[in-house]
């Protein structure tokens, strides 16, 4: 117990880092999927799909990342499904992600004019060509600088993958805190690693945002 | 199937979880009415003419947006405490709360100030009110009316995110979930029920939201859409 | 039969808590070392099996071997009735001494002199529930996350009591010389064991004769006063 | 012999006893008309008599609640109407011009023919080509929407719609978002469709316009059609109500 | 003896020589004209003359490059004019009518003479009753702006500038937004008015109206007063642009 702070520590922050930015990534892929079924689930003609759709949203945003990160974990493999670590904050993130980018791009779809989506119905598209050539490539635009700004909060909230035994940053900043007691040297250190990482997509979220004049309010988890 | 569920310890407990259901509920609150009016003066702030106000504005939102809230939290409350400020774990949980929401609420109202048409401000200055009652008679209730539903949200996840406070001995209800699956190793019990009670806790806060929505914009009541 | 699983796999996976000094924390070199590593060491090295530790935190120890993440627990675990309702404990392997430390300068000796003071716990320890469960003794608990943001609470002046392991008590004074805390008053001590999913009584039987045979040769009690700087009670040394 | 073919001409669209509701605000109350082939039909009235509606009805955007509409050979009226068939008859350009933003106008054009008929890729450039010039604006093949003026968007929609061969076209108020040098761009437009035979119902408030075109008239008030005939009841007015109106030079 | 007390009237608004670019364009170049009290002055010119900025300037929502403008006793060039003073006695109205949506009728008329003035609650929705019945739309003082027309939500912004009892009344082309029939209802509420005496200056394109009502009538183009007079100039133009700029019937 005790010491100093040394390279040893550094690396293994940096190692950290690295888990963080790892489990961003899977968050990102698999929730933006999900997100996507989701958003075009939200808007879909029957109401079945869309109030389905809307509960799901409703409950995962209704549940803090921690409890479903301990469910995911610990519940899937009660239930008899073996996963290991990695899968089960991928599957936990994926879901809290999904429900976030869905109801994120569920705006952004219904962002585009109601009078494009009845000029493509006048033109005789099928419900699919419609969604796929002329409401998703314009709702792609609108939803760029949310995404963007939405991977700030992915990021912060990987360090709950901790419970599921990850060492990423924040849970290795503790360990390292643990054994040398010096909480405002390692938080600060914590503090300026996250920065460094969100402030970039922060900068850039909101370079997208102006360029293409949407100002709209970024409603994110804290 | 690993394991048999039993909930029975669990709700023995239920005296724990209604404090900690209670003391979230007030974090969330106090939280909301000072974050809420950091947020809106923040918001202004930012538009002043005053660069350094504008600069002092945007840096708190920028760094609070980029940190973890876990570590703003532990800055406050041992950093206060460092410099001889004690108080005591609840009101520095509000206080880390509201410094948090407070800057999401900026960027929030900011969008709603955005999206007053400039003639409303003309005709109000054209009938001679001064600039803070323009603020608060044409701005800012329909600024608010117009950002109310981002507004309920973010408040909602400011309360879901008030779990992160038991790091500093509040005792709230993720706190008392912590401290009866350990007591218990009831885990999976502890965390279904707690999960439910955040459920429910978000459905109540959005229920006084709306509440509050119909008393804050009469002209909705009566005439049911927004803006 | 999970024993002949470990025997068959020729590793035992033990779930630890590294972020808990002594008992489990990172060396200078990023290392797991602490009492319960190296008892894991030990215990891997004896049966001949490959080691794998599995992280968890406090509150993950248990949910790691229910869902068979992990074989056994060696993590601090104290045994407790109601604990042992949902989980099996070997025979104690060592245990815990904890203690009410306070500011040197506070004057405090027993536990009357503890009332209308604030005192810092780990959430969830036996140290909480035991001190919880003393109501007649009206005493006003803080709780923390863990022993670290605890330490770090009476070391910024957050708190000027905790309950904790003696280890710990004195951990503070080497942080901040100012504000160096002594044991006040003690606590019963408790017994600490390796944890078990229900219903593994072959394990469970091996695990008992492992504890017993290493309690007599004295390399348990070495182990643990080499982080903890005092031994094991004498009768547990046997 | 002389073989000579009867051929029976059947109106190309028939609107019988109309009615539609939005929630409890009547919009149609029994609204008939019927246009033959080739005809032009004119929609006039005031802001909120039903003009929109009754049009959006007869390409299916509103389902009517009783009456019938019969449009070619489509039952507009039935549940089972085939919508993509119907569309395929029927194009319909709006006030706001609705072009795909994300499109150049090429693409705008081709998409329908390539997506719903299966035209082949060239074959649908040429085609492209060719409405584009109909309508004045082969050079902007190439550009997005964003780089046309309004009165060249409003004439590349009407050229879209054009693509589709329908037999026939709806306006409604085409040019009321132009100023009036860009909307004598888009009404030649639609004289010179009128002249190549195009079956048309449109809404306008130009009046000047609708007594050169216009085959027949029909002057809608509170949801009914309140007057109907020729071109000439706007100079001859028989109710009052169309008398104000076509005396506030509307 | 006869006691008779001579009162010299000043021009209650006088613009000399007012000059205002933005940025590299000019817009107003060297403007002058006076307002005697109780007298209307009309303004008129094509579209980008300048006529909205002259207006704007009177009541300073634009700081001009140089000239002076007086208004009342205000001079309203000067760095340190009192704006709430100025505003008091002037009131304007937009083309569109800006009534702040989340209030009803009656509290937008009432909140200016309770905050500004410090009118009580109750004399200021007596205020607010006698203002609305000189507009004619005393039924809709608990109405919100969105349930009135156009014509009468003008109306309500008219009541609303009158209830702080100005000296000068400013009119920027309140009717265009409006069609002929509200047009009308709006222009003889401000008939009423000027019949009661209160000085305006106002901007139209209603050349019927303007003539009716304008005891002075100035023709900007380009930033200048390029033609000014009474009402009659409207019929013999001296200049060839006032002849060209009537004549398009504008
Ligand atoms: N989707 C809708 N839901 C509810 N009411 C509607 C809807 N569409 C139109 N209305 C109402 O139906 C009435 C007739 O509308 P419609 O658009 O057909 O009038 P219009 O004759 O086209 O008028 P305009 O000249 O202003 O375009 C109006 O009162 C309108 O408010
Ligand atoms: N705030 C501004 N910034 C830059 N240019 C402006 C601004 N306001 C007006 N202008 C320009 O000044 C010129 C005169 O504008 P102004 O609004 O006074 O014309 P107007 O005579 O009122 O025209 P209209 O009849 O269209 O209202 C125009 O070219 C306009 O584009
Ligand atoms: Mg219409
Ligand atoms: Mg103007």
């Amino acid at each position: 117990m005790g010491g100093t702070l040394n390279a040893n520590h550094l690396l293994f922050l940096g190692q950290g880092a690295l888990w963080t930015i790892g489990l961003s990534a899977i968050a990102l892929i698999g929730g933006g999927l999900v997100g996507f079924l989701i958003a075009l689930a939200r808007v879909s003609p029957r109401k079945a799909v869309r109030l389905l759709s809307g509960a799901y949203v409703q409950l995962v945003q209704g549940t803090p990342l921690l409890v479903i990160m301990f469910l995911g974990y610990f519940g899937l493999s009660a239930l008899g499904l073996r996963i290991t670590p990695l899968w089960a904050a991928g599957a936990s993130l994926t879901i809290y992600v999904g429900a976030y980018f869905g109801e994120i791009w569920r705006g952004c779809i219904q962002a585009v004019p109601r009078p494009q989506w009845e000029a493509a119905e006048g033109l005789g598209l099928s419900r699919t060509q419609r969604m796929l050539k002329v409401i998703l490539p314009q709702a792609m635009r609108i939803a760029t600088p949310p995404t963007v700004g939405f991977m700030v909060q992915i990021i912060k909230n990987t360090s709950l993958a901790s419970v599921v035994g990850f060492v990423e940053l924040a849970r290795s900043g503790q360990i390292i805190n643990n054994s040398l007691f010096e909480p405002f040297l390692i938080y600060a250190i914590i503090a300026l690693i996250y920065f460094a990482l969100c402030f970039p997509i922060s900068l850039l979220s909101r370079r997208l945002e102006r360029r293409m004049g949407v100002g709209r309010a970024k409603l994110m988890p804290a | 199937m690993g394991l048999d569920l039993d909930f029975s310890v669990v709700l023995e407990r239920w005296p724990l979880f209604a404090d900690g259901a209670v003391m979230t509920l007030q974090l969330a609150l106090m939280a909301i009415l000072i974050g809420g009016a950091i947020g809106t003066f923040c918001a202004i702030g930012r538009g002043s003419s005053n660069r350094f106000i504008a600069g002092l504005c945007a840096g708190y939102v920028e760094t609070i947006r980029n940190t973890p809230l876990l570590v703003q939290i532990f800055l406050v409350y041992f950093g206060l405490a460092s410099i001889g400020f004690k108080f005591s774990a609840f009101s520095v949980a509000a206080a880390a709360l509201a410094i948090n929401v407070g800057a999401y609420t900026a960027e929030i109202m900011r969008a709603g100030f955005e999206a007053i048409p400039p003639g409303q401000i003309e005709a109000a200055e054209g009938l001679a009110l001064s600039r803070v009652q323009i603020y608060w008679h044409v701005i800012l209730l329909p600024a608010i009316e117009k950002v109310y539903p981002s507004l309920t949200s973010q408040f909602v996840l400011l309360m879901l995110a008030s779990s992160v406070t038991s790091q500093i001995s509040a005792e709230e209800l993720t706190a008392v979930a912590n401290y009866v699956q350990s007591d218990t190793y009831r885990a999976f019990e502890t965390y279904i029920l707690v999960a439910l009670a955040y459920i429910a806790l978000s459905l109540v806060l959005r229920a006084a939201f709306w509440v509050l929505g119909q008393v804050l914009f009469p002209r909705q009541r009566r005439l049911g859409t927004p803006l | 039969d999970l024993l002949d699983d470990i025997t068959k796999a020729g590793k035992i996976r033990i779930a630890t808590d590294l972020a808990i000094p002594p008992s489990g924390m990172i060396d200078g070199a990023m290392k797991p070392t602490g009492s319960d590593v190296e008892t894991a060491e030990l215990l891997a090295k004896d049966w001949g099996l490959q080691l794998e530790f599995v992280q968890t935190t406090g509150a993950t120890r248990i949910p790691n071997v229910q869902t068979n993440k992990a074989d056994i627990i060696i993590s601090t675990l104290s045994v407790t009735p109601e604990r042992a309702k949902v989980i099996d404990f070997s025979k104690p392997y060592a245990a815990l001494q904890s203690v009410v430390g306070c500011l040197k300068s506070l004057d405090v000796k027993s536990w009357d002199d503890l009332k209308g003071k604030t005192i810092a716990v780990s959430r969830g320890t036996t140290q909480d529930t035991t001190l919880t469960n003393m109501k007649e003794r009206n005493l006003t608990l803080s709780r923390y996350e863990d022993d670290a943001t605890m330490v770090t609470a009476a070391v910024s002046g957050q708190a000027d009591c905790v309950a904790t392991s003696a280890t710990i008590v004195s951990q503070i004074g080497v942080k901040a010389p100012a504000r160096a805390f002594e044991p006040k008053v003690s606590i019963t001590n408790f017994d600490l064991a390796i944890g078990v999913k229900k219903g593994e009584p072959k394990l469970l039987e091996k695990l008992d004769a492992w504890v017993q045979q290493n309690l007599k040769n004295g390399k348990l009690n070495a182990i643990y006063k080499k982080f903890h700087g005092t031994e094991l009670p004498a009768d547990m040394r046997g | 012999m002389n073989q000579e073919r009867i051929v029976i001409e059947r109106p190309i669209v028939v609107l019988d006893k109309v009615h539609k509701s939005f929630g409890s605000l009547k919009v149609l109350d029994g609204v008939s008309f019927t246009v033959e082939r080739g005809d032009v039909l004119v929609l006039i009235g005031r802001s909120g008599s039903g003009k929109s509606t009754a049009l959006r009805c007869i390409d299916r955007f509103e389902k009517i609640d009783s009456g019938e509409i019969r449009v070619c050979d489509h039952r507009v009226d039935a549940a089972d109407v085939d919508l993509r068939a119907l569309r395929q008859d029927v194009g319909i350009v709006f006030q706001s011009y609705n072009l795909f933003p994300h499109l150049t106008i090429e693409q705008n054009i081709t998409l329908a023919p390539v997506s719903v008929k299966g035209m082949k890729k060239p074959a649908a450039r040429e085609l492209a080509k060719a409405m584009l010039a109909k309508v004045g604006l082969s050079e902007k093949l190439d550009a997005y929407p964003e780089q046309l003026s309004g009165g060249q968007q409003q004439r590349a929609a009407i050229a879209r719609s054009l693509a589709m061969q329908p037999k026939v076209m709806l306006f409604d108020e085409v040019t009321s978002a132009l100023d009036p040098e860009l909307t004598g761009e888009v009404l030649k437009v639609i004289e010179r469709l009128a002249a190549d035979g195009m079956t048309m119902v449109m809404v306008t408030h130009e009046m000047g316009f609708a007594r050169g075109i216009a085959d027949q008239v029909v002057f809608m008030h509170a949801g009914r059609v309140h007057e109907a005939g020729s071109a000439s009841i706007l100079s001859g007015p028989a109710t009052p109500e169309l008398a104000q109106f076509v005396g506030t030079g509307l």
